[in-house]
């Protein structure tokens, strides 16, 4: 990395309008170059194109999924549960006693596959750190994995790598893993799906945002100091098929820093109750560029940042780098200038880096400036929520009918149905899944109740915060999504997936009360992959209207595929339920002799 | 016999965790001067036959395919 | 309640502080948390080492704990008699402050493992182990990457020969513990280190049973006595 | 400027559970005429002024208290 030859100021951006700028390289489109030249009123300097190139990219965006993701908002069943809805970091439900909790799943999917260690451990603290930004204490993690065929090579290149990253990570951070899914099929071999879910437990009254409001007040950033992780990943990395191009690209990936998180939890849970925080901000897969214009965005419209104050690993780092890289472990809060002192003081308690990078403003504009020369000028909002969003073709594949019409009295009879069932039940999508979940931790934090091997996790509520009364309280999750069937059909595919969270929520004897997703498909480009992801999203939207639960939050995987082969539509669906007295629990199994077994439903 | 090392340490790009908590210990153990430190892994290979340009180069290449997650790491090879 | 106070201790990466400070509360004691860079112990009556990951563990598991300041205060009066257990990375701490001879290492199976273990206690006599009956079977989770427990041969035969093995496992090694040790203690049986997690078995509700939960009572029972 | 390297390695004695599995996968992935493999650490440490006497004693000093346990592992010191 050679230092800038000259930096691209506004001053120099609007002397040169014409010169060639490498958007298409950053996987920007030609009209929303353009359009970024119309808001701007000249050509963006190339950390402007640089922040609107991650945020307009499809995993910031949502471009292609938005239009479907609204019925999410608009079919939403009433809900008095639910605190904080779609929009924010995770959506936040009242679970009584004055708790809330707050989940999320995500993705990270395409990191796993380049590098399945890193790639997993990072997916774990990219969503732990969302759930600590809503004023949360992270409480428990579970994952939902698919690979290809259990006997591939490629499958014993990925999957241990994987479930070691998960565990490596959420051990570390002291989460217990308190369930998930193991799934092999053909069409995830080349493209294995990592999603991770993280709860949080919070004070109802201790909800935080990602807002900058406040003129004068003070933007710090903390945790890890800024290295060339991941540069050009958002955008690239993200959202691009593999091939043998994916190879060049390989020295981007993040690694991740679990003890620096641990500490960056306790740290930030002492700066919440210290109440030293007005907005906060995870740093994600668009780091600096998405908080400054998110949390600017959602304030009183401004913010002045002194790009040039950001600590970094690296002193070669270029401002436009500094901007999109997707170093690990880092944090951005909001703060007034009276509580700044004893923000900092609570960082250096735990060791932790903090640094004033900037001021809120009311000037609508986000401003940065590199050694005293301005270099990025913009409307946040033009970047955080007003990107391009298409509303793309999509056509039922050519062969929906012919897989429909298939019919399981077609299929031969086996004739020695006991080598059968062993075959099945020695299938690697049926057999114990302990190889995976013995590498988690389930007993950290001493309130898991249930994990594996049961339907859903179950989590006691008590001690989350200090001094508070011990409560027996919990919370139940369950993720299921099932590719098979939402490839037959993705509107009831999709909905399967809520049914079957749903049931495995009741069935430890929880009440369900809202809903997290994480949508992975093949290339919204490609109309019959678009058509499955617009039938499995108005599922799932109905589904949750009939069940009376509301989506609060999830997040969309495109380009899940090899060469131009997609994986299997995979919804994965998350449900969330609340129990009054964990000590009702319903354990799986047969706990009781003599009992008497009833079948529910048909 | 022959014995071949390979030192595996992080790409200078890569994040160190390890050496970072390392050099952040050292002045609370009273240990000044140091500038910085990186963990890495060392590999001590013993070959049958002697370390000759074919023996090297299957080293070498297990360096690259297993021994160094090439992603993240780089190695350099030695002879003893 | 009894009135004896019993310090955890929470470096920068313990995560099993809370769940031992919860033990120590369903001992009925008081649980006393103790800060790693606070060289001070506050006159506690014993002290608890939790699990976790200390300083991330990337260098070797306990080896910069053991240079905090309150370890500066803990391992004097360890030498003196007070009553330590180090569970997990505690455990660890302990070995690399040779206040308990040995090493912990990367299990053989080179993977962290996480189960309900069945042991043996085969001390007690020790601060920690007296409300156990001698050779009593008990199952407790054990968790760890770097459980592996070794020493020298002859310190190995000084153990077996001075009945200082704690607790074995029994089944399945876990680890690849050499005589499967699950826990040691030093001469004065003031000092224990155990691998597996008894404070993850005191609630019936949240572990495979309570069968961790002497550990605590065991050395309130001597605070008291003492 | 100067840099040590200090490299460390588990006694003979004590089984090398990571080296053992990185032999037995050798021979699977086509890797004949290994001996035995073993892993071990290596630390690249930068001190501020010359590699003199009295920086090697400070360096040595950190390895047998930090870098290296010495009740399992051996380490050995050399400038870059
Ligand atoms: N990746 C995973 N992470 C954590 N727990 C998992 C994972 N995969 C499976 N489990 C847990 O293992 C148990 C058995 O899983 P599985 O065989 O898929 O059962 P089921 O078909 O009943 O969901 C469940 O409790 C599940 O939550």
């Amino acid at each position: 990395m050679s230092s800038a030859p000259h930096i691209d100021s506004v001053s120099r951006a609007a002397e040169t309008p014409d010169e060639r700028q490498p958007y298409a390289e950053l996987g920007m489109k030609t009209d929303e170059y353009v359009r970024v030249k119309h808001i701007l009123g000249r050509r963006p300097t190339s950390c402007e194109l640089a922040i609107y190139s991650v945020m307009w990219s499809e995993h910031c965006s949502y471009k292609s999924s938005k239009v479907h993701l609204r019925q999410f908002g608009t079919k939403a069943p009433e809900s008095d549960a639910l605190l904080v809805g779609m929009g924010e970091n995770a959506g936040v439900v009242d679970v009584g006693d004055g708790w809330a909790v707050t989940f999320k799943i995500e993705s990270h999917n395409h990191p796993s596959y380049v590098e399945p260690y890193q790639g997993a451990a990072t997916g774990v603290g990219g969503i732990v750190r969302d759930i600590m930004s809503m004023g949360a204490r992270p409480v428990a993690v579970m994952d939902s994995l698919r690979f290809g065929p259990a006997d591939a090579p490629d499958t014993r290149r990925v999957l241990p790598g994987v479930v070691a990253g998960i565990g490596g990570y959420g051990n570390s951070l002291g989460l217990p893993n308190i369930g998930g899914e193991v799934v092999f099929d053909e069409s995830y071999l080349g493209n294995p799906l990592v999603n991770a879910l993280c709860l949080g437990v919070l004070r109802k009254d201790q909800i935080k945002l990602a807002t900058a409001p406040g003129p004068g007040n003070k933007v710090v950033l903390f945790g890890n100091r800024t290295g060339p992780d991941g540069i050009g990943g958002a955008s690239v990395l993200a959202s691009a098929t593999f091939d043998e191009e994916s190879q060049a690209k390989r020295p981007s990936v993040q690694v991740g820093d679990p003890f620096t998180e641990k500490v960056l939890i306790e740290c930030c849970l002492e700066l919440f109750a210290a109440d030293v925080v007005v907005g906060i901000q995870d740093l994600g897969a668009a780091g600096v560029s998405c908080a400054t214009t998110e949390l600017a965005a959602k304030g009183t419209g401004g913010m002045d940042v002194r790009l040039d104050l950001v600590p970094l690993r690296d002193e070669t780092l270029r401002p436009e780098e500094i901007l999109m890289s997707e170093s690990q472990e880092r944090m951005m809060a909001v703060v007034t200038p009276e509580d700044v002192d004893r923000f900092m003081e609570i960082c250096a308690k735990w060791d932790m880096p903090a640094t004033v990078i900037g001021e809120v403003t009311d000037t609508g504009r986000l401003r940065m400036t590199w050694h005293g020369e301005l270099i990025v000028d913009i409307p946040p909002g033009t970047a955080a929520d007003e990107g391009p969003v298409y509303d793309r073709p999509y056509s039922r594949p050519l062969d929906q009918d012919e897989l429909q019409r298939r019919d399981p009295a077609g299929l031969p009879r086996p004739d020695d149905l006991r080598a059968e069932l062993l075959r099945l039940l020695g299938s690697p999508n049926l057999a114990s899944k302990e190889w995976v979940t013995a590498q988690y931790d389930r007993y950290v934090r001493g309130n898991t109740v249930l994990a594996t091997p049961a339907d859903a996790g179950l989590l006691r509520i008590d001690e989350v915060m200090p001094g508070a009364e011990p409560s027996t309280r919990g919370v139940a999750i369950s993720t299921d999504g099932n590719g098979r069937y939402t490839r037959l059909d993705p509107y009831a595919g999709a909905q399967l997936a809520l049914a079957e969270a749903y049931r495995n929520v009741a069935a430890v004897g929880a009440r369900p009360l809202a809903v997290t997703n994480c949508l992975n498909f093949g290339s919204p480009e490609d109309p019959e992959v678009m058509w499955q992801f617009a039938e499995a999203v108005r599922g799932l939207a109905d589904a949750c209207q009939t069940l009376g639960v509301p989506v609060t939050g999830g997040n969309v995987s495109f380009y899940n595929q090899t060469g131009s082969t997609a994986i299997l539509p995979t919804p994965v669906v998350g449900v969330l339920g609340v129990i009054d007295d964990v000590t009702n629990r319903v354990r799986p199994g047969f706990t009781e002799e003599g009992a008497t077994v009833l079948l529910l439903g048909e | 016999m022959a014995r071949v090392i390979v030192d595996v340490m992080l790409k200078p790009e890569i994040l160190d965790a390890q050496g970072q908590a390392i050099a952040r210990a050292l002045p609370r153990l009273g240990f000044t001067g140091v500038a910085s430190v990186r963990q890495g892994k060392r590999f001590e290979v013993e070959i049958d036959g002697p370390a000759d340009d074919a023996a090297l180069a299957e080293v070498r290449k297990m360096a690259e395919t297993l021994l160094a997650n090439t992603v993240i790491e780089d190695f350099t090879l030695r002879v003893e | 309640m009894s009135t004896a106070r019993v310090g955890v201790i929470t470096f920068p990466g313990s995560l099993d502080d809370r769940d031992a400070a919860r033990a120590v509360r369903l001992a009925e004691a008081r649980a006393v948390p103790l800060w790693h860079a606070d060289p001070d112990l506050h006159g506690v009556d014993a002290v608890i080492l939790p699990g976790g990951f200390s300083y991330g563990d990337y260098l070797r598991a306990g080896a910069i704990a053991r240079f905090a300041p309150v370890m500066q205060e803990l391992i004097p009066a360890a030498r003196a008699g007070l009553p330590v257990l180090g569970i997990c990375n505690g455990f660890q701490v302990l070995c690399e402050s040779h206040l308990l001879p040995g090493a912990l290492i990367r299990n053989e199976n080179l993977h962290f493992g996480c189960h309900d273990q069945r042991l043996r206690v085969e001390n007690t006599e020790t601060a920690w182990t007296s409300e156990y009956s001698p050779g009593q079977e008990v199952v407790i989770p054990v968790k760890n990457g770097e459980g592996r427990y070794v020493a020298d041969a002859a310190t190995l035969s000084e153990l077996e020969r001075e009945g200082r093995v704690v607790a074995r496992y029994l089944g399945v090694n876990p680890n690849g513990s050499m005589n499967d040790i699950a826990g040691v203690t030093n001469e004065a049986g003031n000092v224990v280190g155990l691998m597996p997690h008894p404070e993850h078995a005191i609630e019936e509700l949240t572990g495979p049973g309570t069968d961790g939960l002497p550990f605590f009572t065991s050395v309130l029972k001597r605070l008291v006595n003492a």
